[in-house]
């Protein structure tokens, strides 16, 4: 990151002034952080003990033998506090928070998992909470909501613009204006204003620093090639950046397909011509946008994946062709979600089971004698509703009617 | 003649100035037509024109619906240029065009200028362009001779006051309170230590924005500020009593 | 355990004769593995691979602040694969299956956990799996059938008797007298006919061996008190088990007091008067039954503590006074619940809320120099309905309902 | 004269036993009264009479429903052993008491047993009993003069048959296959090896039950074992067609 917050072309700090201040502040607490020591062991010590750091990986025997290619291996970010690798970045910021004094956190979130993570934050450093949501997304993901609220956080529903991430984030800059002074916004991916893109990023690298000694541990070389699905870009690049300088090990980014990259109802930004450079939401990068600047609405049977914007690092690594962006359907992905769960007993996360999917295309064609790892970013238990309903399970509508008319008496 | 200067020989025979806001394509083309007359013929000193963006990270609800509902009408960047050409050469005022960065950007800064400068735009509000960001534009802006207004908020620490000063054209926008558009402001003692910040930091016009709403408002501002900004205000009024309300609103602030 | 299987006065084998041979087969391989330290070795080298042992030991600072006693660590069996506990005693077994090179594994469950790490680990070891869920409880912990389904289980509702746990008991005894010869039957907890209730804490006390050395690191000596939740007693087995010989450490096991201890509606099987000594399900224990020898109903809101019997381990560690014996009702534990949320950022399955009810009860009498261990067995995403439903969340039931007219359409 | 004598003075005069089952108190204690009549004019030599249990864990849908409804219409241990005192009074034939052990422990074994051999009772199928977990049990039915039928499975090994023809007492209930009650059983070679096992590992009567359902099964068992044993089977028929069916169906079967 340049002085200004770039990334090549990608990334910098476009904030309203009444932010100037405290983003100078917030560089500076995370400068220091980084040139501490004791502060990353503090941050591995939280992790190792309220969270269960590090997180195995799995050796996927079954799909290895399915593929008959190079040997699977799973990164159990999903065996995190909270079902996911939110939980690393929101774990890193809340130190960051008390260190700076503030009471107060919000957050927006997608798939929810980002505030989940939030909300338990609050509640363990004893902070006050409120979670941006897109009205969208509540309704997809109402169990992350019931947890957050019982945890003593503010949901607000955002009904703007497209009612999902995007608005929120929106939401959550206009709360941080107002209440600058008391309040951090615990952003939720390697996007936004600088620092959030590499600091969000250095919290997750812990996902790759682990990966790289299990890896070695067990397959006793390097991996031929590592994915992650790519939302904004955290668990992605949380994986990644210990590998960008293993020149031997391709990295490869998988976004939402949704319908089809011709469909127009996806969310890919790298991996179709539908992006272009644009500025928003307090960054330059690729965004799925009009002529005008005007932002798309954009679609994905994964909540979390579902953004119109991608981290300014992988904007710049996709355009040094440091890594390469696939994306997968909907289908593709209720598909490799069935199988994971039916061969390894595993349930990734919809937005994980997209890294599933790209990586299921290609190993068959690796050697045995080499290895893959796919970051299995969160767990698919938030997801029922949206799973149950994607297989449009019977007995789960009969048992959702009946709790219904339950609740009409 | 420079923006910087228009103002300052309005400011001979005016205490105080008046800038009023609207969304352009909201509620429509028309509407904004019959305001804009409304508000110079009650002697309104400057306009700023916002060209709807999709993400206004800055603006509270009342602008922020303008902003959907003028896109969710039709409204493109083109249309807002034709009508700001319009109004340039129906009224005898400066007329600014507020926006997001990416609206321009995506546009192409340099095409962009261009285009402003043709039309007899004076110069822009980019809230979320900060001069670090904006260095090439700050020179193109220059180069047309256009103003960047730039932004002070309360949080703005002197040093940073004064570093603005440096980059900013026109005058400098004073923000009177901390959050979004749309919110009732206290003119209270922290407000007046913020405007003498202000002052101590720039010799450029100060036009103080947010929550302005009322005859009184104004007057508390006299001595102290150049330029009083109507914003959400006058876009209620119009949701609620028309175009024709206007007017006599604009009238009664003075 | 004697030859015959009994602790003390309790436990046994009152099997019928089919499966006689298949206990002594059963009973041999247990031995074998015992003796065989690479056995456990392996099954470490699972459990920290596939699930993520060690589980943390948290310390919750807040929750020690707020009852102003005690230091409270929470020993994280939530973080386990599949949520629970459970998966240490299957995948155990499933290694045993392997040994004996049967195909098939059969379990029962209550509160869906066992099932779904039963299931979990059919996938992983390529078995095929049926399971016995009481209707009632296939009501209360629908999404558990629904993941057991979709990772390739057959899931039998059993509508006899009390339709819950026991009589998954039964059923599941019914289907293996009739496919022994290629059937392994996973018991879930610490009960049945031995080798089961040993061979279950065997597997189990991985928690406790763990907690013992997490304590020391972390407190610097031993625990004062130990709480876990009873149901059949496994996760209390597992944690007790390596500080059943460190006289200074108290052991506490709370039960599901339902709607309290003279309501009938409960099941305290040890803490209170109403249990009788029996022999059911293969095992001697104190039973809730009546005169003449029927078992009666039991009530929690945990279903996973739903259950007329219990260890005959614990049955035996309770004659000798070894283990203390409490209960919780269901409004203490939901209070539990909510005040660890809200205070910890951890959320309980509501089995485990019971152990924390009983620890809440205690903890402020003891000394700031002195720690207590609440074994958290699972996590309580899985009880989201249960727990939705108590806290009678109106957005929640508006949302159900909304769903519902969806589905009705 | 003990249980087995009885059967083997039976063996002279006939070339196979029948032994039939019915749940005490379902679907009711009248029912069975004349149930039991039937059975006994029509030539059963001996009946088991299985007091409810709420966990029937070795009996199949059919016996397992009707343990569930005779307690729920309120059935009492003591109830079970009354009637059994009023059948045997009336029938001279042998009668049983099956049922799982906790009914007999709950009731206190020897209080049990002696309970029992006052009211006639001539012996006890306790399926979840094996002799390792019945050492008491046994030893005070001996002293009871009570025959404690023990169970062979094809499961059993010889050297497990040996062992168990050593506690066993009356005769060897032989379940002719894997499962529970109710299913229909096959009387292949594979089950003639199994009954020749049978028949190697003890001297006394067998009896083979598990799904006989027929004469054709009964047939296929003359001269291999001692006694048929018909269980769900009349209970389906009482079912169905009421206790007058049992009568014609027990006299079918020779
Ligand atoms: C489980 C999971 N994976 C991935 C993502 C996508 O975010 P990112 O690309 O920042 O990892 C989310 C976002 O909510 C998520 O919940
Ligand atoms: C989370 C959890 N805790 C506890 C129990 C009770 O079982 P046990 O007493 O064997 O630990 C269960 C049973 O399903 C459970 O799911």
């Amino acid at each position: 990151m340049d002085r200004n917050g770039f990334f090549g072309n990608w990334g910098g700090a476009y904030i309203p002034e009444v932010l100037y201040q405290t983003f100078q502040e917030l560089k500076e607490e995370y400068r220091r952080c980084r040139k501490d020591p004791e502060f990353w062991q503090d941050y591995l010590n939280l992790m190792s003990t309220y969270s269960c750091r590090p997180t195995p990986l799995t050796y996927a025997e079954n799909l290895t033998h399915h593929f008959g290619g190079a040997k699977i291996y799973i990164k159990r970010e999903d065996l995190n506090h909270t079902g996911a690798h939110k939980a690393n970045n929101v774990m890193g910021q809340g130190l960051l928070v008390k260190r700076m004094g503030k009471k107060r956190v919000i957050a927006e979130t997608g798939a929810g998992q980002h505030g989940m993570a939030t909300a338990t934050m609050a509640a363990k450093f004893g902070l006050d909470c409120t979670i941006y949501m897109g009205e969208e997304d509540v309704i997809r993901q109402r169990p992350n909501v019931f947890w957050m609220e019982k945890m003593g956080a503010t949901v607000v529903t955002v009904k703007d613009g497209s009612r999902t991430l995007k608005d929120a984030i929106n939401e959550a800059f206009r709360d941080w204006v107002t209440n600058v002074d008391n309040t951090h916004y615990v952003f939720g991916t390697a996007c936004g204003p600088a620092p959030f893109p590499e600091m969000v990023s250095w919290f997750q690298s812990i996902i790759g620093i682990e990966a790289a000694e299990q890896i070695v541990r067990y397959h006793g070389k390097m991996p031929e090639k590592i994915y992650a699905c790519v939302g904004g870009g955290s668990n992605a690049m949380g994986i990644f950046k210990r590998f960008l300088d293993e020149t031997d090990v391709e990295l490869v980014g998988v976004e939402a397909g949704g319908q089809g990259a011709d469909s127009g109802a996806h969310a890919i930004r790298l991996s179709s011509p539908d992006a272009t450079p644009g500025v928003a939401q307090g960054y330059k990068t690729m965004f799925l946008q009009n002529d005008d600047g005007q932002m798309k609405n954009t679609h994905s049977v994964a909540a979390g994946l579902d953004y119109v914007g991608v981290s300014p690092i992988l904007s710049d690594l996709w355009e040094k062709k440091q890594v390469r962006f696939e994306s997968a359907t909907d289908d593709e992905v209720i598909q490799a979600l069935d199988l994971t769960m039916k061969q390894e007993g595993i349930i990734p996360a919809l937005e994980s089971a997209h890294a599933f999917a790209g990586a299921f295309r290609e190993v068959g064609q690796l050697s045995p004698d080499d290895a893959i790892i796919i970051n299995q970013s969160g767990r698919g238990d938030k997801d029922i509703f949206t799973i149950a309903h994607a297989y449009a399970d019977p007995s789960w509508k009969k048992f959702i009617i009946g709790r219904a008319q339950e609740y009409s008496k | 003649m420079l923006l910087e200067q228009q103002l300052r020989n309005k400011l001979q025979k005016k205490d105080i100035l008046l800038m009023t806001h609207i969304v352009l394509g909201y509620p429509s083309f028309d509407v904004n037509r019959q305001v804009i007359r409304q508000m110079v013929e009650n002697g309104v000193d400057c306009i700023e024109m916002q060209i709807p963006f999709s993400e206004p990270m800055a603006d509270g609800p009342v602008i922020l619906k303008a902003n959907q509902d003028s896109l969710a009408a039709g409204t493109r960047v083109e249309d807002c240029i034709a009508f700001a050409a319009e109004m340039v050469s129906q009224h005898d005022i400066p007329f600014l065009f507020m926006s997001y960065y990416n609206i321009l950007f995506k546009y192409g800064e340099e095409a962009f200028c261009k285009q402003a400068a043709d039309v007899g735009i004076q110069g822009f509000i980019i809230p979320d362009l900060p001069p670090e960001m904006g260095t090439s534009f700050l020179a193109l802006a220059d180069k047309y001779e256009l103003a960047l207004i730039l932004i002070y908020a309360p949080t703005s620490t002197d040093e940073r006051m004064k570093e603005l000063a440096g980059h900013g054209r026109g005058f400098i926008y004073c923000v009177a309170r901390r959050g979004v558009t749309g919110k009732k402001s206290e003119f209270d003692q922290n407000f007046d230590n913020y405007l003498n910040r202000c002052r101590a930091a720039t010799n450029l016009p100060l036009a103080v924005g947010f929550g302005i709403q009322s005859k009184e408002d104004i007057e508390a501002l006299k001595g102290k500020a150049d330029m009083a900004v109507i914003g959400s205000r006058t876009i209620k009024l119009v949701e609620k009593e028309g175009a024709a309300a206007v007017g006599p609103f604009i009238a009664s602030l003075r």
